[in-house]
């Protein structure tokens, strides 16, 4: 039993605060919802050069083979900074799905180039439906021997606009299946939605495009279990990063900020707030890395299953009820576009709905418990 | 207790309906209201470049004005109509279900009244007729960035200059400024007195030397309000409203409008109607999260919850009707509406799933253009902006229920 | 437009609060707590006395005649005062019932009784199923011309101990029919069951009970529609009254309180919830009202049914807060049981359960809604 | 970060359940704790008139006792275990999935560490062994009428008259008094000090002249607290811990207990377990409600947030085990654990729908013995004694964030 970081956790931690500080200030994520890529190709290599695409990948394809709580520790860092970009589209939609289900050969291909930063990938998962079920996936697949040629629509995809690559989960008539498709062939057409979040995600329509299966025919909703968990974890340790900081400029205003001669923060109905904010930001940190932990260590998977739905269904609530007192505490400053604190409270959202909100986990939390 | 007009609020109901279905310009027709950053509104239409908007916003200000009914509160002899405020409410009722826009903003509701109340008739002369007309709008210049919930802690300074002020300072949240003409404000005029009791009330030229309005421009990338600087701005004394220093009170004048905010209780009834009818319809199915039990039990909750918020509006009426003024009610509503107006938003928006996301307008993917992601991010400032819920509760609790100070 | 009372709501009320001071206060409610009984006979001769147990009741039968909103406005002070025994069960459920379903010779036989206070009645409608529809009514009964055998469980009967006589929803063939059966009859067997507000709700065991139609046989649903939605305003309104005092007991005690050298109403913390309470409070007081008058007037039976499905909606759970604040804000005195404020606390339970709680109505909003 | 056992915590932790497995008495197996009134535990029992309780009250602390497990925190010098905070965590743990009592109440837990850490070695070597071999059971008296959450502000005088103090004056809330055998309490010593600087902590026998405990009937009809009145009482200088005037500081002491409250956490799981198990069970069926889906989603959200309940205590642990002392966790923990047992006793009164009203434990009809609804009046003063919920966040929000005091 201990809840601590490790001390490689801990460096990891450090040096990529120090970094984002340094390489991806507010001005950079201003800049970024403005800009069409959506990410800076500059910052993108020097992370890169940080090892932090390749973190998960082994060594033998060019990562350096840290586990998944590692990654956790890391992304927390790029919830607080709100670092723009493909990241998690590339390294938990690409890199784990190839992990996941690439055969050796597919691998040793499209690892490297992850772990590089050369490659950027995406997962295209949902579509029109916007369900997360296995009845969602009615993208056509047609599978001929290692070739699958596509045709439907996927939506929300995050950064395809971007992506060299998509893995891709469609129908055949074998089931579920997931492919790797380039991105440069006529039959992918990719359109790029405004968001509240003005993060970069996309409607992708297939028109006979043709990739590579991945994973066995008819195996791809078994093969995405491991990959969404891994993602909507993901999704929930940006959260924990965004609403602690989110929380910290919210403390410091509440000091600074003088009405009435006295800070704000010495009235209590801004300490209580602060004092739940804090509880909510905790909550959600260890929720989160509980399900990081049994997905890292291997518990068995029912376990692993209630601690992912659980740690969706805190963290998609208790990081908006941050963000929301956030905005209160701050006042009319707080809603302007040039305070940094609503850049925080756009982004949650996309958090929160990202692979299932609060209500969609604790449904299955509900199931799992006999309910 | 009635919930039901008397005849002749029901007569007058009528005749207000029967207009507003006659007059209304087509522009206005179906309207659901004005936006946050005021498009849609007749301030906004009257300085648009849109010779078509520009003609609908003097249209309708010309019809009002023929039925008095710019200024339905003010006194007859000061150009208005003089309604009751039973007669207020239901005007302010039917302008509300048909979405029609009101005319004359801050000029009817805050800076008329006061120069009625306050002014002197050289005040009156000049002002009054050119807000009825349409000719001139107002903005209010009361917010500063260190003064908020603090209000009375304002720092803008006007030293006196002879027959002027000289003003030097900055207001914040100035709504509307960048379509007003003039602008209303409160200044610090004797920094030594107790801060209630050093402040003035003046009118300006929003086009004066040195004054300068910069948009904010707000989280949902809409521009609602602006900062306005002043820069030795130069002020005729003559544009003090009451005596100098006496400023606080002239502007915390209680109005005898009717103040149910009955409007914001319709917008959410209609908003959620359009919503469950979108929902179940087939074109909103398909947008629709697949578990979508998780928002019916909050969209009932929502309904009822716009039931309280009506009678709220309801009692202020009742309140006024009787000759009382209201206490803590105000407040109530205030807080309440606002706080409603957030949990609506939320669960508007969760009834969409993944489609929440989605910001345009104008994508065939954003269900019912996008409106409720756009209000969650719109509704934010709403318990924070005309006392914040924060204050309300303390209002209430002290003014109201009787509770000491802190 | 008016959401004031009438004159002579004014006076009843004023009146109501008066007696209920002196008649009823805080040491009677204690003692009927523990009293087998649970009401006093005298003082319910003495509310006979104000016309109360009649106040409904057309003159010609023995009563005032007032209408219906006046009676919620007596009942508000009744939730008020907490005032014990078989006021709502003798007047809502017998009295409402026999107004609406009786014949003449019904009406004549049993409402000046009822008026007078001679006689007590209840309504037993739920059953071990707990059930408030159509179907939770499976009690056995035979009819046979204006008689009826009745056979079954009745639970959750209110004063059933002390009434003289039941109204009883049962099935027979026709489908579901009321009766009006005397208690004192070998078939009819009542117990008491301990409840959190130390009211008297009863299991009633029918074997082979004989008693009168109540109404047409096979009517009886129709027929209890309109008595249910008086009696659930009904509760509404003693909610009202009941959390008023609960937030006016609380308030004065925040008044007085001193701890860190300052009443503690003068914390935020504290004035805060307690502008939350008379929020709470208020909007039950008139979403109740707007169910009671349109009962009262004879609205739409679309709206009078989502009206009076609101108000309970609400009631339930905003009376449920408020009562709850009163507790957090008197500290540990309120735990005592000698402290007032608790026997309001018991007491919501009670009526937030009555004739549905929350939920149950929220679902019936939702139903008329379209949803 | 490791949610499981190192080899020698789950080495220690198999000890642990053996030994409760073995020894715990059948009157404790299957236990799900004390009540409210402290019924089915050690205090009670120990003074039981009922001979086998008394002789399993015996008989446990006993067993106990051969393995210095009756106070598992305090150093062996002492008696204790000396056990680490990360054992002591494992032990409370294994105890509580147990359901098993623990012994010595608050002599264990508050009384004894503040004499090992203040105490003269005379006072050590009268009292500490007594608590260890069950023979006295220790109850607090710190609150009154006039202080509860500013404790600092009590006002039971004990007036020095040569080797005695005399003491005058009420405590409140004194929980389990009637069950001890001596009390610990504060009293003023200095009414001229600054008021943490004036009261000191005493020992006396609540057998003393002068001294009369009365019940608190709670509003669940059960005596979990009394009243002490203290009239003229006379206690000897010896029994003061500490320096006079300085007992504030004693009393205050931060003890080197694990700080969990993990067994809040294991008997809310377990109660939840419970409830589920029996409300799809033939049994439970019967009396859970119809529209059952409406307390679907909220059982669903108490077992998230136990979940994160669990999370605090772990994390309390971790802090506590890394040598360092934890800050504003611990008020976090007790606000979220009271406030959470509130909702999941909302939330399981709410399944049973009219059953929700019974209060019987032995009726037939009380679904489960009536134990939700029971635990719907017993949560409410949770959020009250102990440091009330308001005061925890002021705590968190002062201490822990360092927001200015208001």
């Amino acid at each position: 039993m201990d809840l601590g970081l490790s001390e490689q956790q801990e460096l990891l931690k450090n040096a990529a605060r120090e970094f984002l500080e340094n390489e991806c200030p507010e001005q950079h994520v201003r800049d970024m919802e403005e800009d069409e890529k959506g990410y800076s190709p500059e910052l993108w290599g020097q992370m890169a050069e940080q090892g932090w695409q390749g973190l998960l990948i082994p060594e033998e394809h060019g990562g350096v083979g840290f586990d998944f709580l590692d990654m956790c520790v890391l992304l927390e860092e790029f919830g607080r900074a709100l670092v723009p970009g493909p990241f998690m589209s590339s390294v938990l939609g690409g890199g784990v799905s190839i992990m996941e289900a690439g055969s050796d050969a597919q691998k040793s291909e499209f690892l490297p180039g992850i772990a590089s930063g050369d490659l950027i990938f995406s997962l295209a998962l949902t579509e029109p439906s916007a369900r997360f079920d296995e009845s969602g996936i009615e993208c056509e697949a047609t599978v001929s021997g290692n070739d699958v040629t596509l045709n439907g629509t996927k939506l929300f995809v995050s950064d395809a606009h971007v992506a060299d690559y998509l893995v891709v989960a469609a129908r055949s008539s074998a089931g579920v299946c997931l492919s790797i498709i380039a991105t440069d062939q006529d039959g992918v057409n990719v359109t790029p939605l405004q968001t509240i979040a003005r993060d970069k995600q996309c409607e992708v329509v297939l028109n006979n495009a043709s990739g590579q299966l991945l994973g066995a025919d008819g195996a791809g909703w078994d093969l995405l279990k491991p990959i969404i968990q891994k993602y909507t974890v993901a999704e929930c340790a940006y959260l924990v990063g965004l609403s602690q900081m989110d929380f910290e400029i919210a403390v410091d205003y509440a000091k600074e900020r003088v009405q009435f001669g006295r800070p704000i923060g010495s009235f209590q109905a801004i300490q209580h707030k602060c004092a739940d904010m804090v509880t909510d930001v905790d909550g959600s940190r260890f929720i989160m890395y509980k399900a990081a932990w049994s997905i890292a260590t291997d518990q068995p998977d029912d376990e692993t299953t209630m601690a992912v739905n659980m740690a969706k269904a805190w963290c998609s609530e208790a990081t908006r009820r941050v963000v929301a007192h956030g905005q209160q505490i701050h006042g009319g400053i707080g809603f302007t576009k040039d305070y940094k604190v609503q850049l925080y409270f756009r982004r949650q959202k996309r958090a929160e709905l990202a692979f299932g909100d609060a209500d969609y986990h604790r449904e299955l939390v509900a199931q799992q418990l006999g309910l | 207790m009635d919930w039901s007009d008397t005849t002749v609020q029901s007569t007058f109901r009528d005749d207000v309906r029967d207009f507003i279905m006659t007059r209304l310009p087509d522009r206005y027709q179906g309207d659901s209201g004005e936006g946050e950053d005021f498009s849609g509104g007749w301030q906004a239409d009257r300085k648009s470049e849109d010779a078509k908007a520009r003609g609908a916003a003097e249209n309708w200000a010309g019809a009002l004005s023929e039925k008095g009914w710019v200024a339905p509160a003010w006194p007859k002899e000061y150009g208005g109509a003089g309604l009751t405020v039973m007669e207020q409410f239901i005007f302010n009722q039917e302008m509300a279900e048909s979405g029609a826009p009101s005319v004359g903003g801050m000029g009817v509701s805050m800076l008329g009244p006061t120069l009625i109340v306050h002014g002197s008739e050289e005040q009156k002369a000049e002002h009054l007729p050119r807000i009825l007309n349409g000719e001139v709008a107002w903005a209010q210049g009361y917010s500063e960035p260190g003064a908020g919930s603090d209000l009375a802690s304002l720092q803008t300074r006007a030293v006196r200059d002879g027959d002027e002020y000289v003003i030097n300072g900055q207001k914040i949240w100035t709504s509307g400024a960048h379509f007003a003409d003039w602008l209303f404000t409160l200044v610090r005029t004797n920094p030594d007195a107790p801060k209630h009791r050093g402040i003035s009330f003046l009118m300006l030229d929003i086009t004066s030397p040195g004054l300068t309005v910069r948009p904010i421009i707000d989280m949902g990338w809409n521009h609602p309000f602006n900062e306005t600087f002043f820069e030795d701005v130069k002020v005729p004394v003559t544009n003090c409203i009451g005596e100098e220093d006496r400023g606080w009170y002239v502007g915390m004048t209680l109005l005898d409008f009717e103040r149910s905010g009955i409007s914001d209780a319709i917008s959410y009834r209609r908003g959620q109607k359009e919503l469950r009818e979108f929902l179940v319809s087939g074109a909103g199915k398909q947008f629709t999260r697949q578990d979508f039990s998780v928002v019916r039990k909050e969209l009932a909750d929502r309904a009822v919850e716009t039931e309280v918020l009506f009678n709220f509006a309801f009692r202020i009426v009742s309140i006024q009707d009787s000759g009382m003024v209201p206490n803590y009610e105000a407040s109530v509503n205030k807080m309440y509406s606002s706080e409603l107006h957030q949990r609506m938003a939320r669960t508007s928006t969760k009834a969409w799933g993944l489609y929440g996301n989605l910001w345009a307008e104008d994508s065939a993917y954003s269900p019912m253009n996008a409106a409720h992601v756009r209000d969650y991010v719109g509704s934010v400032p709403h318990t924070i902006f005309s006392g914040s819920s924060e204050i309300q509760r303390n209002v209430i609790a002290t003014r109201g229920l009787g509770l000491p100070r802190g």
